[in-house]
């Protein structure tokens, strides 16, 4: 959480100061939510499909910082060598597909990147994950996909990051259930709530998820209560969100939520949390550094096509 | 004993499952109902798992297979009619078409598409939609108009390491039959002489390759004019050199069509023709296309609709007395 | 309900001898569920919009038979003129939507059509409303509509003729939830659950639903259990549905059901069902061979233009 | 004071909303927020209940235009970027666009859709996608290149019985400013001669319109070459008649577009002049359009993707001394 927060707030200088082309999106107070997800997930076994708010989810998974800052840097040497940029990296090969920006459609490909394992008989232990926000709810492709994961009972768990904005747009404009958890039953999957400021409910409420999808109980749908700290977009000053939400629980930074409770519950000491700080300040620092001396792609080197097996005309 | 072309398409499947574990089908009513034209007949039976039943979820469907392909198997997804799959028109030209340029990692799925018109079916049972994925990157676009072509290029559609659109015609399913199934071993992205001539060329795919037959046969009665018809067999990529080569021997073109007129393959073969091959041209090139329109329900309309034996042999005479 | 019956079995033959090209898609056994919501609606003044197995509704909605045997014998005079056939016609400017094949996709244009009376004032006491299958609940339209129609509150009626197959596939392989009036509450619709071999009950639920929607209670859900009892169309033999399924409760037929409600309830004694049978048959026999009489579309004659401010070449 | 071509499209909708009491705004958070690209920008508090935040559905928001379109209102809806438009495709193509065809009905609907490339933007905000909607009949297809343009053609496509695809370019909406807005009358269906020329002729659109100036205006010192650049200005209907005159006058054509390169409007623009007008070439036609692969995000390979000055002058060099 706290490594991806500072990385985050890197990129957010970069972009300010012009270094990052294109849009940073951040993960700003949901990083409780999306990293007990990534952290309940096992790297080289489970998938994992982030979207836009989740460096702190691809962090816990393991995903490199240096795939971070070369995608969003346009290094030729990050895994979408400058062809993708920002939050649409991934390495799909090690359960960690890259999103394309339609909102939604991660949830057929992560179904079907388990329907495969189950093909294989690869499926045993086996959890396949993804996010989306209250805004993606609304989607077709999120519908069908979670349909269709709940018909073929796979163990997998889908995050609902409710965080009351889909951009400027508030919730009452995208829906109109009570709870986006009423629509679990729906679909025949398992609900669970949680508040998304409170890291330790985070943990308990998504790893009980895993642990339950990972077991055989079927599809687990989580909903988390939070409230978005950044802007959409690092272009966006977020000025449409009302004082009264920050200023009430939802608005609560969950990185501070979780300081207290590692401190008060005994888990870190102060120190040791600035100790953190200064080490993740110094490996975002370095990645940063090394992403921007690396070359951007180069035209002339570019490999032109889209298909594999056909590398001329068509 | 004679195969069809939807036959031609289920032994194919039923060959690709039994020698590759790593093919499924998805699709509705693919198990065991068979599909809606009976192209995976018997299969579910034979392949236990390995023929699922997908819910009306055209986005999903191709999501999913996506994933399974990631994963390195090799989904072959039925459209129930190429219609549908403007639902997961996004699926497919975003998800699946961008995948191995944007990560390195490539998408072996193929789309099956029961396409084109028959009469009766009207506007949402008989379009032809591979001009709308060619025109993205990362597709490519098959085109079979004969029964062993129906067999082979499935073979080799799920042999891509790409994804692949299959435009399987369906006025082709039951109506075409061959003796039996035999290999010319023609790759995808090789073109095929029809009918070799030497007044004109008639560039055609699909079905429309026997219309250019027939409106051959009767110029060659009419005034013994021969007409070469070229199948194009897959319309991305588009085999020029074979294209170029026909235009070279008859210094005429007619690009044939069942699509809308509006671009589509006929514009981008008289187009590559003149740009590649304008010395070549002897009269200037000529498209025939079906109407601007939605393809009608009434048999009546639906074949005026389409190019047709006479309104080809129209435009023929046209190119011949330029 | 006995009138689409009987027209009904009359396309079915008509198509058997093969007078009908194309399709020919029944509404057998779907008669009450359909005929209720059609005789709950004002024409001229509600918004219905059938799908494949509504005939029932659109004769109670007033949908003139004629409508119906020149659109699938292929009249010119026809409402479609030939352009399009069977179910696919439609009346928009009389509150009748024409349908397009692609499931789920009427929900949204009735919302629309809805929204366009209340930006106009010309919304109250108004209902809109459609129908759907099973199977069509599973498309990204279906949800993208009905999210939309409940965030904006219309008076919406949508029923789901959940009749245990879509074509040939099973609801298990269609959807995971218990019941798919589980989902009118993530939608934050009103719910009701009918049995749709009951007419009495059929009229009494949905009649109701409507009302509530004309007195403003917002959208509302009716999930009808039923079973078809045709093919998927009549080209299929429906073989795959177990005898079990065709004997039970929701295999009965609900035009023997209503017959034998109407004569014990004294509603109508057998004579008059009687006599509204060869009026109907001969109704039918009416509009049949008019139709058949009537030309066909001429090419030479049809106006080949899909856009109506341009005639020309485009 | 100037105006941009965002600001043109967003005066042009207040006009609309103040003088056409049928007209509405519906899209992705246009109302309060004013759009992501601030084309509504205040258009809400001006017209209360007229401008209406729609859940990110396109495939419903489509769906629900046709439906008040057919009410006899004139919805325009706004797609956040075109690329999201791939979720409405079959609402367009086959509800809206078959609409009039089927039932005599027209519905009156704009969809305006932030098109073309940006750097850093990628493979889903940069999307050119108008030859998609072109090829489906039903439809009207413009790509206003021009601030006036961006505004008359909006009102004129709303004023159109037709579903009008009306494809706004995004690096145009604050780079392209004039000092007012003027009328020149044109309507839709018509294109215009931006530069006049003899030596040869540009058909482009959007903001290729402009990368085609500035080669002109190069070729022009660089040998005082005269380069006649058409702006296509619709691209459905094609005003063949304007291209024509152009191509009889210099002889020679390269068709210009920021689209993918198989198929789409350079395929037809060069097709249609070689089937109506080839007698009028002195030389092979040309085409030149984006690579063959999804747009990238580094903004270096994107320079490199898409036609610039440098490229489109070589292209012209090549027919200049053909
Ligand atoms: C299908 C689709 N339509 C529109 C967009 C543009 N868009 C990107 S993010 C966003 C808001 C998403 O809101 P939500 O799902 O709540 O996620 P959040 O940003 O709040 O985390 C929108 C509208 C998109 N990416 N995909
Ligand atoms: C989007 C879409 N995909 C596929 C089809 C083909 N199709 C037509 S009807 C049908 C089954 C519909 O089942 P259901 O919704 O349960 O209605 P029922 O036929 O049972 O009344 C299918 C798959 C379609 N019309 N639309
Ligand atoms: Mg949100
Ligand atoms: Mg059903």
């Amino acid at each position: 959480m706290l490594k991806a927060r500072l990385l985050e707030s890197k990129l957010s200088s970069l972009y300010k100061a012009g270094k990052i082309v294109g849009g940073v999106y951040l993960g700003k107070g949901q990083e409780a939510v999306s990293a007990s997800l990534g952290a309940s997930l096992v790297r080289g076994r489970d998938i994992f499909a982030p979207l836009i708010r989740d460096q702190a989810g691809r962090t816990a998974f393991g995903e490199s910082m240096l795939d971070c800052t070369r995608t969003y840097l346009g290094s030729v040497l990050g895994p979408m060598k400058g062809r993708d940029g920002n939050i649409h990296r991934g390495r799909p090969l090690e359960g960690l597909p890259a999103m394309i920006s339609h909102l939604g459609t991660t949830v057929s490909v992560v179904a079907g990147m388990l329907v495969a394992r189950r093909l294989k008989g690869e499926m045993a232990g086996v959890v396949g994950a993804t996010c989306v926000g209250d805004g993606a709810t609304s989607t077709g492709s999120f519908h069908e996909g979670l349909n269709m994961v709940a018909i073929e009972n796979l163990p997998m768990v889908v995050i609902v990051a409710n965080n009351q904005f889909a951009y400027s747009t508030p919730t009452d404009r995208q829906y109109a259930c009570e709870d986006l958890l009423d629509r679990a039953k729906g679909y025949g999957v398992a609900g669970h709530s949680v508040d998304g400021t409170d890291m330790l409910a985070c943990s308990k409420v998504i790893g009980r998820a895993v642990t339950l999808a990972r077991e055989g109980a079927g599809p687990q749908m989580v909903v988390a209560r939070l409230l978005r700290l950044s802007g959409h977009g690092e272009h966006d000053d977020g000025s449409y969100v009302p004082n009264t939400l920050r200023a009430g629980n939802l608005g609560r930074d969950c990185l501070e939520v979780a300081t207290a409770q590692m401190t008060e519950g005994g888990y870190a000491g102060a120190d040791e949390i600035e100790r953190w700080k200064t080490e993740f300040t110094d490996e975002v620092q370095a990645a940063v550094a090394q992403a921007q001396q690396e070359p951007a792609p180069d035209p002339w080197d570019e490999e032109w096509f889209a298909c594999k097996s056909t590398t001329g005309r068509l | 004993m004679s195969v069809t072309y939807v036959d031609a398409i289920r032994d194919a499947q039923e060959k690709l499952l039994r020698d590759d574990p790593r093919v499924f089908l998805y699709g509705q009513d693919i198990s065991q109902f068979g599909g809606a034209f009976k192209a995976t007949k018997g299969l579910a039976e034979a392949f236990p798992g390995r023929v699922l039943d997908s819910p009306i979820s055209e986005d999903a469907m191709i999501g999913m297979a996506v994933g399974a392909a990631i994963e390195g198997l090799r989904p072959i997804v039925e459209m129930q009619f190429a219609d549908f799959s403007s639902i997961a028109f996004n699926q497919i030209v975003n998800q699946a078409a961008t995948h191995f340029y944007r990560t390195g990692v490539p998408v072996p799925l193929t789309v099956r598409l029961p396409s084109g018109g028959t009469p009766g079916s009207g506007p949402f049972h008989s379009q032809s939609m591979e001009a709308l994925y060619a025109h993205y990157p990362g597709l490519i676009v098959v085109t079979p108009a004969t029964v062993s072509d129906a067999y082979h290029m499935l073979l080799d559609a799920v042999a891509l390491d790409d994804p692949v659109i299959y435009c399987e015609h369906k006025f082709l399913y039951r109506w075409l039959k061959a003796p039996r199934i035999n290999g010319d071993g023609l790759p995808i992205g090789k073109a095929r002489i029809t009918r070799p001539g030497k007044h004109a060329t008639v560039v055609a795919y699909s079905a429309m390759v026997h219309e250019a037959v027939r409106a051959a046969d009767r110029l060659k009665e009419e005034g013994g004019w021969e007409i070469e018809v070229v199948d194009l067999r897959s319309v991305k990529p588009l085999d020029m050199d074979t294209v170029l080569a026909s235009v070279a021997r008859t210094g005429r073109l007619l690009a044939l069509g069942e699509a809308f007129p509006w671009g589509g393959v006929t514009a981008e073969v008289v187009s590559r023709v003149c740009v590649e091959g304008f010395h070549l041209l002897d009269a200037p090139p000529l498209r025939l296309n079906s109407r601007d329109t939605p393809v009608p329900y009434h048999p009546k309309l639906w074949a005026a609709h389409r190019p047709t034996p006479e309104t080809i042999c129209i435009e023929l005479r046209k190119l011949l007395t330029f």
